[in-house]
């Protein structure tokens, strides 16, 4: 067979950087050939400069590695390529979501009280955890022996969850109600999309006589 | 057979009588069959090459050019029984399929030997129905197996791509928590400390909570602040009552302390604990 | 941040189907962005055909499958692609792609049914090698005695045969009644195609010339 066409060439040589994995050097790339099919180096050279001018303005480009050449992605686009890769994001345990409760409903508390509360330790990776997320931040010390922490709910927390006030969270009366008609919960809590102040206003009317109060100790 | 000529022609008559190559429905057989002269190395390739009896069956239909429709039971049980000799006599593993397979055949050869009753013979079962079905159900899953082998495939046909991606930015996900998981996370202690238990009546108990937070934000510990800047009119009646009301919660929880140098003179609080850099 | 330009969208999701290594469907490639920057679905369409309207006349395409969008080389070059690689693509026993097709055609089905229409005994060796390649998988129990596994193709299959869907596997021939036998003598199979003589079986290249080969017409 006579020598290929230019464009033949160029095809072949995409096609195959792009599927070896690995950089390929033109040495490489003059194996695909059969001995009389076998290109000349200069019409290699010129296919390859052809098909890095073809990525121009794109996401990828064509780069000479020591190694040979390879197809990549452009930084430009890693930003998004690598989210092909992102980890599943964990699930937070329960143990956190009752200490963060804890905060949010009984602010400023320490450690200690969210203990006692609990009925078992917290760990200090729950208290860190939820300092980096922003939700929780140290406000103060309370006056006693070992001058503990003192934690309160953030601005970041309410904006999280679409509450513009800790007001605006069930007391705990209602949290009862709710607890019996668990079913309901998606309709009632604010926070959940649909809710704003209305949905929030609505909560504070019913609040009733027997309602569960916050009381502190 | 190793003197015998290469192509297919009459095989030569025996020279004398030999142990028969094999039995085939009682009768010896001394000769291979005339249609089938293979060195026996690619006869054993060839024999292994049968898919089960379905498969060597469709063999001997198609290559005599018969119609499946319309198997002349005879004759393709003979030659089936030959090639599973054959196999037998290789030592080849002979699935017991094939053996199946020939008391099958044989039935049907002596149902179609006998005389069918002449009242119902538009109706009668062809003997052959059974293996005619089988046959062709085989036969199309024969064919999709040589399609779908012919299909353009992954690493033969076409090759797929990986680039690289030099700078991959890997960004740790946080977990999405719903307001829900929190609130059910609360019950859950509440369940557990019996705080349901109590009943006492508190009308603004988080914005009091939320308001200590606020008061104690905006204290120092290192210079005292003056009481009234921690309120503000504007809130009305009721902000006032919420702050008064968050500051005589903080000093009983000591956390912040109260210092008023005279009667009816300034009042000033300052927090009392080392406050955070956060704050 | 505002809509993403149409170029800058077509950069993005060309990287993207060219690092991820497996096909993306419309749904993962929207993943790659933040919620406020997520393209309109009608705006990923229109970048996925203007890629592959790019990839005319050169050695690559994008194509459709099961499981997403994917690159990969036209048949035209992969005779030079492949030889990147030593050892050739691997051949499959007819024991092994009649199983496939069977559980292609015919699923959800179970072990027997396939040996019941083969008429031998399918060996375990067949079936582990088609569920860990991913070709098939277990999708239930038939509720009879012994509650045998009903086995079922996957996405995985139809990508590596470049299906994009069961419909396009090639069409099964039809099962010819006994009765109407005599109306028609037409001595070819219907479904039976033009069969090659090399693409018949491997084993005709096996046994020597004077031997008749395998196919049957």
């Amino acid at each position: 067979m006579s020598e290929m066409a230019a464009q033949q060439l160029k095809n072949i040589v995409e096609a195959a950087l792009l599927a070896a994995g690995e950089p390929l050097n033109i040495e490489r790339l003059f194996t695909l050939f059969e001995e009389e099919q076998r290109p000349e180096k200069k019409a290699m050279v010129t296919a390859i400069e052809a098909l890095q001018a073809d990525c121009e303005g794109r996401g990828i480009e064509l780069r000479e590695l020591a190694s040979g050449y390879r197809y990549q992605a452009r930084s430009e686009v890693s930003r998004w390529v690598s989210r092909l890769w992102e980890e599943r994001a964990p699930r937070y345990s329960r143990a956190l979501l009752e200490t963060l409760a804890l905060v949010a409903y009984r602010q400023p508390i320490t450690r200690a009280e969210i203990e006692d509360i609990r009925g078992v330790a917290v760990s200090s990776s729950i208290m860190k955890t939820l300092l980096e997320r922003g939700w929780v931040r140290i406000i103060g010390h309370r006056d006693v022996p070992g001058r503990p922490a003192l934690y309160a709910s953030t601005r970041e927390f309410l904006d999280y969850f679409n509450l513009k006030t800790l007001d605006e969270l069930p007391t705990l009366g209602e949290l009862k109600d709710l607890d019996k008609f668990n079913a309901e919960l998606d309709l009632r809590f604010p926070g959940e999309g649909v809710v704003e102040g209305e949905e929030a206003g609505g909560i504070a009317l019913t609040i009733s006589a027997d309602v569960e109060p916050l009381h502190y100790d | 057979m190793s003197d015998q000529p290469s192509h297919m022609v009459e095989p030569p008559p025996p020279r004398q009588e030999e142990m028969p190559f094999a039995m085939v429905l009682g009768l010896p057989v001394t000769e291979l069959p005339r249609d089938l002269y293979i060195p026996p190395q690619a006869l054993e390739v060839f024999l292994e090459a049968f898919e089960g009896p379905l498969d060597l069956l469709l063999y001997l239909i198609k290559r005599q050019n018969l119609d499946i429709l319309n198997i002349p039971i005879a004759e393709v049980t003979r030659q089936y029984m030959v090639y599973v000799e054959l196999m037998s006599e290789m030592q080849l593993e002979l699935a017991g399929e094939y053996l199946v397979m020939a008391a099958m055949l044989a039935e049907i050869k002596s149902r179609m030997l006998l005389p069918r009753p002449v009242e119902v013979e538009g109706d009668e079962d062809d003997p052959r129905a059974e293996l005619v079905r089988r046959l062709q159900e085989y036969e199309r899953y024969k064919q999709a197996a040589e399609d779908i082998d012919t299909l353009p495939r992954v690493g033969r046909d076409t090759f797929t791509f990986v680039i690289d991606t030099p700078d991959k930015q890997s960004e740790r996900p946080q977990p999405h928590v719903e307001l829900r998981d929190v609130l059910l996370a609360l019950t859950e202690v509440l369940h557990r400390t019996e705080m349901f238990a109590h009943h006492q009546v508190q009308r603004e108990p988080l914005s009091i909570r939320e308001r200590m937070t606020q008061v104690l934000a905006r204290l120092n510990p290192d210079s005292f602040t003056s009481f009234t800047s921690l309120f503000s009119v504007e809130e009305g009646r009721r902000g006032v009552v919420v702050t008064f009301m968050a500051i005589l919660e903080l000093m009983k929880q000591s956390m912040i302390e109260m210092i008023q140098a005279e009667p009816f003179g300034p009042i000033h609080v300052k927090a009392v604990g080392a406050v955070s850099e956060e704050a």
